[in-house]
């Protein structure tokens, strides 16, 4: 299984630069979508494998392993970027068979699906990059793959919101480039693990210290942006509802997540050197995002609008979650039951919140093709005409406000519990006070889109093909089965990745103990150096 | 040091003249980010991007320079075989990984010339002009 | 420009383009080729070929360049290939000793053309899909787009 | 050795001129045209900085990227009217970016100085020793062992340099590292490329949408 890592972003490559050729050529839009099926389904079965028969391991592209030191990409298989891998390609096989189904009124079938697999390829390969400048150019495979993807209706309206998601992207980009140069400059490598022992040994020397900061702030600035925390949200509100649903569904459930805040964790709390201050700042940027968003949100009367600012509000908790571990594991490094309960909560809310936000906004698209309006004042009454898909929402919503067994209580009610532990009383009443914000805003979407009486646009809806309701009650049941499972959900999937992230307790990360090349060659990976 | 290092100068004391080139490096990242932040025209933000991607080559290709002992930086290209010729590369080539760095970015910075000017086409071709207060209908 | 669309631009451009465009094409090759040698490489002579192929279309025309196939089909076409031919020079690093990108050829002796084979192919494979892919978009965005054109249903 | 030579600066004056100019000329025609100009000042730049690869690269994609962007604006009309500008957006832009300028310069004493990277550092400091393994050479491994010293702790350039003719055979080193040591990274810049092709492709398709009563209609 391990060395069947790379395959993780080889499969979706082949399966992009295919699709747009098979487009062209086929007679029927059929083999493109049965393709893009099977790229995902052997993804999704490739990640599940990596979960189970995967321990902790460092894979070196080529065999680039050299002596002490790292000469080629090495690509990394850990708790954390497993569980984030497994998230998103369930999402994706979802989005896809969605899409195949949803996608049939829009133009380029080979286009739509080799833009998704190049997308998902760069999501997954920058999860399981070991190496800076290679998260960075497949941040911008996924990234321009959106660009392209959220103006593929070719409106008006979406080609407006893929420029400027594509203009607030680059600033993004250049700027995480610049911070990567910096580091560069200062340590002379491009390997995590390496940056980050390079780092730690430079700890005594202030000037080096304050180049180190300045660099951070330019990449946490960058990923934020990504991330869409609240001082850079402003492409995500056009971006996101301007996308056609699936990709709504992959840019707010998955895309926001792998390239900005998983990368951002990996920065905090694996490779830049502990510090208080830098997890405050997180903080500070998960609070606004968190209280901005939901303020934003509740006004809406757009759906996917809504959606899309209720998805800054959702992350913010996440981001708050891990800024909250970073900031523990400075000042209480002794308080390891606190931080381990702010990384699972963080952690779980990120796949939670994947997985309902996805259905939220797979369940917005169902309706939009059904009633052809987003507006929730033209909606009303939709329970009774389309009773798989207002189900479906139904569960979504709950699991959002937190109602309790669904996923997203127990969540919340960790992230809160662990801001009360850690003594931020002030910012537990925050998240309790954003999450009724949340019900509010979702109350608002029952009442308007699915109870009532049917409005015009709704009498005659038909019922959602099969493709996009299956893809719609998986989700659905993810929802109420994650939240029944929490334990073993705990047990099998987020432990492994709290101990990744937890790597770092009392100041010297470990993380790049486990991933320097071992010394030993024992592994059958650390192959001996056999060339002439 | 003959030739181009003749031409060296020793500017001011010691790190500040080493650093200035920086500076020059993250004011044109500035520039390029008041462009795309501030202008109104599609055409300028894309100039923008431009010269934001300019400033962050420039600053790559500044990490890796060094003058080498002949005083001028030899490119990291071996064109002899010859023991010699070895050793006195090694000695004067530049840092030869900031240089496939930029080459990947430049790439970069060409294909997302090539999506965003096909978007500011399609947007000219809606709306009949480059102006971003006449196209902006979405509101944050 | 504009009366020229479909036949090209006049007989002096097409004569000088006919000299001119093998070079370019030629040199483009060239830096393809001795990418691991000097300077240059994939991406660059891949560029230079994109533009020779340009030139020929801008100066001949629509029809013309038709009949050579030098259509977006063909260079969507090409652009798959090209790209799908790195991952596979990457993916043959399986066939040897399981590992993603390896070097399946051994190096050679340094200094000639086959010096580092792997090198060569993934230059070769890069070019192709550079050249493709860039001819293609400059068709599909700058040259014929002003121009009356059916709607496409790819 | 903290040498920066005047052609440097004078390529970074003009570059940081021609940009401003660039951003802040009226029209569109001169605005690509001085961005041009400055991108091949960074050509040169690049040429003067020991990187021929960067610079022919950089002039070709330059070439390429001003055709585009020539002919787009030549075939467009531009009735751009001089809009007042948002004075507050202006004023907290410059503001945000003067406060990066400053922080970045108040940090940068921190820096490795241009001339002086990690990069090498053996190998300069020691000239002496290395030209003395340098008349009596033992063997091209031996050599680039005392150049750069053993290999644990050194960046990672380095080792790229020292091992990279033996190991991927390319004498032009910058193609073995973007094409063997680091070809992973490659991959995702020809997958970039080709997104970016096929994003363009689905942009300027003409019809985005089927709609009942339009089927192949043009937008």
């Amino acid at each position: 299984m391990e060395r069947l890592l790379p395959l993780l972003v080889a499969i979706p490559l082949g399966g992009g630069f295919l699709c747009p050729v098979l487009g062209k050529f086929a007679r029927n839009r059929c083999w493109v979508e049965l393709l893009a099926v099977l790229v995902m389904a052997l993804l999704l079965a490739l990640s599940v494998g990596q979960l189970v028969a995967v321990d902790t391991f460092a894979y070196w592209v080529g065999g680039w392993k050299g002596g002490d030191n790292p000469i080629g990409i090495s690509l990394v298989s850990d708790g954390l970027a497993q569980l984030v891998v497994l998230t998103v390609n369930l999402v994706g096989l979802l989005a896809v068979v969605f899409s195949t189904s949803y996608m049939r009124r829009f133009t380029g079938p080979g286009l739509y699906y080799g833009l998704f697999l190049l997308m998902v390829a760069g999501m997954n390969a920058v999860v399981i990059a070991g190496d800076l400048f290679n998260v960075y150019v497949f941040l911008e495979v996924a990234a321009i793959a959106s660009y392209a993807l959220v103006a593929f209706g070719t409106e008006s309206e979406e080609l407006e919101a893929s420029f400027k998601y594509l203009v607030l992207g680059g600033i993004s980009s250049v700027v995480i480039l610049f911070g990567i140069g910096l580091l560069y400059n200062l340590t002379g490598q491009l390997n995590l693990s390496e940056i980050a022992v390079a780092l730690g040994a430079m700890a005594g020397d202030a000037a080096a210290v304050r180049v180190v900061w300045f660099a951070a702030g330019l990449l946490l600035a960058g990923f934020g942006l990504k991330a869409a925390m609240v001082p850079f949200h402003a492409w995500l509100p056009d971006a996101h509802p301007s996308a056609p649903a699936p990709i709504s569904a992959m840019l707010s459930g998955v895309l926001i997540k792998a390239i900005g805040v998983y990368v951002m964790a990996r920065l905090l709390l694996n490779v830049l050197p502990p510090s208080a201050a830098a997890g405050y700042a997180v903080m500070a940027l998960g609070t606004a995002s968190m209280v901005v968003g939901g303020l934003l949100a509740v006004g809406q009367s757009d759906l996917k609008r809504l959606l899309a600012y209720s998805s800054i509000s959702q992350v913010g908790y996440v981001v708050l979650a891990l800024g909250l571990a970073a900031v523990l594991k400075v000042r209480a490094p002794g308080e390891t039951l606190v931080i381990g309960l702010a990384l699972f909560g963080g952690l779980f809310h990120l796949v939670n919140h994947a997985v309902f936000k996805s259905l939220l906004f797979l369940c917005s698209g169902a309706v939009e093709q059904a009633t052809g309006t987003r507006r929730m004042a033209d909606l009303g009454g939709l329970a009774g005409r389309m009773p798989v898909t207002g189900l479906c929402l139904r569960v979504a919503a709950m699991s959002i406000i937190g109602v309790p067994p669904f996923s997203g209580f127990w969540s919340k009610v960790i992230i809160v519990v662990a801001l009360a532990m850690a003594g931020y009383w002030t910012l537990a009443v925050v998240a309790v006070a954003v999450s009724v914000l949340t019900l509010l805003m979702f109350a608002k979407v029952q009442r308007d889109v699915l109870d009532g009486e049917p409005s015009a646009c709704v009498r005659d809806a038909r019922k959602a093909p099969v493709a996009m309701s299956l893809a719609m009650v998986v989700l659905a049941a993810l929802c109420l089965g994650i939240g029944l499972a929490v334990p073993a959900f705990k047990r099998h999937l987020a432990d492994p990745a709290v101990t990744a992230l937890r790597a770092g307790q009392g100041g010297t990360p470990t993380y790049p103990e486990r991933f320097r090349p071992p010394v030993s060659a024992e592994r059958p990976l650390a192959r001996e150096e056999v060339r002439p | 040091m003959t030739g181009i290092a003749a031409c060296h100068l020793s500017l001011g004391a010691g790190r500040a003249a080493g650093l200035l080139p920086y500076a020059v490096a993250l004011g044109l990242l500035v520039i390029g980010l008041y462009a795309i932040v501030a202008k109104k025209n599609l055409i300028k933000i894309i100039v923008g991007l431009l010269i934001a991607d300019y400033a962050v080559n420039l600053f790559l290709i500044l990490t890796g320079y060094r003058p080498g002992t002949e005083g001028h930086a030899g490119a990291p290209i071996l064109t002899d075989g010859a023991q010699a010729a070895r050793t006195a590369f090694l000695r004067n080539t530049t840092d030869p990984l900031p240089q496939a760095l930029i080459l990947t970015s430049i790439v970069i910075g060409l294909g997302i010339v090539a999506l965003v000017v096909s978007l500011a086409v399609r947007l000219y071709e809606k709306y009949g002009t480059f102006d971003v207060t006449d196209i902006r209908k979405l509101r944050g | 420009m504009t009366q020229g669309r479909h036949s090209g631009l006049s007989s002096v451009v097409k004569d000088i383009t006919r000299i001119v465009a093998a070079f370019i094409m030629l040199f483009g090759i060239y830096i393809v080729l001795y990418g691991h040698l000097t300077p240059g490489g994939g991406f660059t002579g891949g560029v230079i070929l994109a533009a020779g192929v340009v030139l020929v279309v801008l100066a001949f025309g629509r029809d013309f360049s038709q009949r050579l196939s030098l259509t977006e089909r063909a260079a969507s076409f090409c652009d798959s290939a090209g790209a799908l031919g790195f991952l596979v020079v990457a993916l043959l690093g399986y066939t040897v000793n399981t590992f993603f990108m390896a070097r399946f050829i051994h190096a050679q002796a340094p200094f000639r053309l086959f010096s580092a084979p792997a090198i060569l192919l993934a230059n070769l494979a890069i070019g192709a899909k550079v050249a493709a892919a860039l001819f293609g978009v400059f068709l599909a965005m700058a040259v014929w787009r002003p121009g009356p054109r059916e709607g496409r249903l790819s | 050795m903290d040498f920066v030579s005047i052609e440097l600066l004078v390529l970074l004056a003009f570059m940081a001129i021609g940009s401003l100019v660039a951003v802040e000329v009226r029209d569109l025609l001169s605005s690509i045209i001085c961005v041009g100009a400055v991108g091949f000042a960074l050509a040169m730049v690049f040429l003067f900085l020991g990187a021929p690869d960067l610079a022919i690269t950089q002039v070709v994609v330059e070439i390429l990227a001003l055709v585009i962007l020539l002919r787009v604006v030549l075939t467009r009309e531009d009735r751009t009217h001089e809009t007042p500008k948002d004075t507050l957006t202006v004023a907290g832009t410059a503001l945000v970016l003067g406060g990066l300028v400053a922080a970045g310069v108040f940090v940068m004493a921190g820096m490795n100085p241009v001339g002086e990277p990690l990069f090498g550092t053996e190998g300069r400091s020691a000239p002496a020793h290395v030209s003395a393994v340098g008349t009596a050479p033992p063997s091209v491994e031996a050599v680039t062992a005392e150049q750069f010293g053993p290999p644990a702790g050194r960046t990672a350039a380095e080792q790229y340099v020292a091992q990279g003719l033996e190991k991927t055979g390319a004498s032009n080193y910058v193609m073995g590292i973007l094409l063997d040591f680091r070809a992973y990274d490659t991959l995702g810049e020809a997958t970039v490329i080709f997104v970016s092709i096929i994003g363009a492709y689905a942009v300027l398709r003409k019809v985005g949408r089927l709609r009942p009563g339009q089927g192949g209609g043009v937008t």
